[in-house]
């Protein structure tokens, strides 16, 4: 499974929190979240959103027989941590839908619940696993009967023709049928904030400024939207852009200012590095 | 009879006790699974209630009399082991000890198929936040999960549960004795930070100047959050 | 010692024979084939002559305790077997429930030892999918497979191959007179367990990488099994 590294912080990040830890790996996002929360203590401000939901995207990557019901949860948890963090780093205009409002609290209310649900069960295995190691501790006895009772087993081969044998093993090898739902589309839409971040730094010298709508005009799928979004709010938490909407609910538009004056650094050291082994 | 066997641990037992006691034994020696006590009691031909008082005492006479061997009741049976304390000895002649040391993924894995059995490997990822295709096809080729069912629902998704080696594993003899889920729920501190770290609403709504290293310091008068469970 | 056993055989016996006792009876209980006083007395760390003493000691107190099991010289070695008075409990056990005939499983897995030995159980695990260690040790004990080697990989695990026995009851007379499977294809995964191998402890270090499986691969010259009896 792609195991997710925690990139280390580049001095970009306001507070260099904790996570700079050699190379932990973690069991997909739950995991991460987890530790980033309770070992580190850091807020949600403050979490590489991208590392998470890269490794959503990861997820969604390696099933195999997997049904849309999952597929989705796991995209709405997503969707959920970056409308949080969104609704953090954008400046708050007063002008607060109250229904986006108490939507935005069960989404949390829901993601909450899973995060307790995941380290009730991961505190459940680490009693589990002490039950195993003490219960390893004791061997039983597997000899069997003595052989001068084998003689009164039946001939088991009796009936068996080579035949038989090798249909026999056909049967084993034939590939078990699956019921899945195929979900191949979203194969098609993976992409990594890390990717559109890159992409980003290509384009915006170029263009300069460039309206959101302009930005992902080629891509299709909300995913890829959600994805380029994501990198656009990276980007102008570390300085590289500005970001322009002169009225609500209007165009945003995206502004090139340059490498921040004050950081000497390349793309690497900003952790513009893939958040997991793919 | 006890002229005869001046050290026989049942001392006042009678000849037809002594026989059922013995053919235990020997049955017990001979057994590859743990045996039931059903099956015990139909070659013993005695009730099956006979046959677990037999065995207890069994068990009991074997620990007072100090033996390398214990008598347990392991996944619906009984079974002759080694004691535990013996363990150095034994994994120096047993090739494969300790082999069955599992990961973290796949021990989390398994304790959500023992609590939440039957359940879908679907369930089990929404529950650990990844796919757990890998891991369950592991833990099966163990003898750890199997099928147990079909999901009568639209997927008919197949539903694993836990088996007897599983319990063997564990040294369980059944579900019941494992400690219940509600002794893992996280402490009150443990929720707590969980939910601050996943606060939606901004510290003091200031979002930093890019670059900046000032502002973002974590407020420490967070306003309380409505517990949503209570 | 003595006040807390009251019911201890070896009422006289000091800690380091207590210890050296229980260690005995912990090795007996679990060894496959006999045990030699050679191996038993290295694995106690004491000399052969004392253990083979030790032996005789837990012999002569199992017979006048008037156990349902014996502990005998056999073969060169020490074991436990079930005492000979107690013969027709043991055959109603091993006549009960035996079907007459192998179960699809057990068909299926002879199969795969038949047509891809020498092979390990892991990898017939892999193919199936299942746990499959009940199934071979039926096989095993109904004489149709045995040990034939170790993988060299670092795993050791143990390859299996069909008998002289097998070949017997299906009537013939070499291995190669098996039925050519033709044309068959072997999915990706089946592909992988046979061509590539699985170590059983890359199983355990890491369930949840189901793509991963480096190295290992099943060697052609297959070292022979050392026999740690001899």
């Amino acid at each position: 499974m792609p195991s997710i590294r925690v990139p280390r912080r580049g001095a970009a990040y306001p507070r260099a929190v904790a996570v700079d830890v050699a190379t932990p790996v973690f069991q997909g996002p739950f995991d991460l979240l987890l530790h980033l929360i309770l070992q580190d203590q850091v807020d949600l401000y403050e979490v590489r959103l991208s590392d998470i939901v890269d490794a959503y995207l990861a997820e969604l990557e390696r099933m195999e027989g997997m049904d849309l019901e999952l597929a989705t949860e796991f995209l709405l948890i997503a969707a959920t941590l970056i409308e949080l963090k969104s609704k953090r780093l954008l400046p708050d205009d007063g002008d607060v839908d109250l229904d986006d409002e108490l939507a935005l609290w069960e989404e949390r209310d829901l993601l909450l619940s899973r995060l307790v649900e995941c380290k009730t069960f991961k505190d459940a295995a680490v009693a589990m696993a002490t039950i195993a190691n003490d219960a390893g501790r004791s061997y039983p006895r597997l000899v069997g009967v003595e052989e001068r009772f084998l003689g009164l087993l039946p001939d088991l081969l009796a009936e068996t023709t080579p035949d038989d044998l090798r249909a026999a093993f056909l049967r084993a090898v034939a590939p078990k049928p699956v019921p899945r739902v195929h979900i191949d589309h979203i194969h098609q839409i993976r992409v990594t904030v890390t990717d559109a971040v890159a992409e980003l730094l290509d384009e915006l010298p170029r263009l300069g400024r460039a309206t959101f709508a302009e930005l992902t005009a080629d891509l299709v799928e909300r995913l890829e939207v959600v994805v380029r979004f994501l990198a656009v709010l990276e980007l102008y938490k570390q300085g590289w852009i500005d970001l322009q909407q002169p009225e609500a609910l209007g165009a945003l538009t995206v502004v090139w200012t340059g490498r921040p004056d004050e950081l000497e650094l390349d793309v690497d050291d900003l952790g513009f590095v893939d958040a997991y082994d793919g | 009879m006890t002229e005869e066997h001046p050290e026989q641990a049942f001392a006042g037992e009678g000849a037809e006790e002594r026989e059922l006691r013995r053919a235990a034994e020997a049955l017990l020696l001979v057994t590859e699974e743990p045996l039931t006590a059903e099956l015990l009691a139909q070659l013993l031909e005695i009730s099956v209630q006979r046959t677990e008082a037999l065995c207890s005492e069994l068990a009991a006479e074997y620990d007072a009399t100090d033996r390398g061997f214990q008598l347990v009741r392991v996944a619906g049976g009984w079974r002759y082991q080694t004691h535990p304390d013996l363990a150095p000895y034994v994994e120096r002649f047993v090739l494969d000890g300790q082999s069955g040391r599992l990961s973290n993924a796949a021990l989390e894995t398994l304790a959500i198929v023992a609590y939440k059995q039957p359940i879908s490997r679907a369930q089990i990822a929404a529950i650990r936040g990844v796919n757990v295709d890998g891991v369950m096809r592991t833990l099966a080729q163990r003898g750890y999960v199997d099928e147990v069912g079909r999901d009568p629902g639209p997927g008919q998704a197949v539903l694993y549960g836990t088996t007897p080696t599983f319990l063997e594993k564990l040294g369980l003899n059944a579900l019941d004795e494992l400690p219940p889920l509600g002794e893992f729920v996280p402490s009150a501190d443990v929720y707590e930070a969980l939910e601050k770290g996943l606060r939606p609403d901004a510290l003091d709504a200031e979002p930093d100047e890019p670059g900046t290293d000032e502002g973002a310091d974590v407020d420490e008068d967070v306003r309380p959050v409505d517990d949503p469970g209570e």
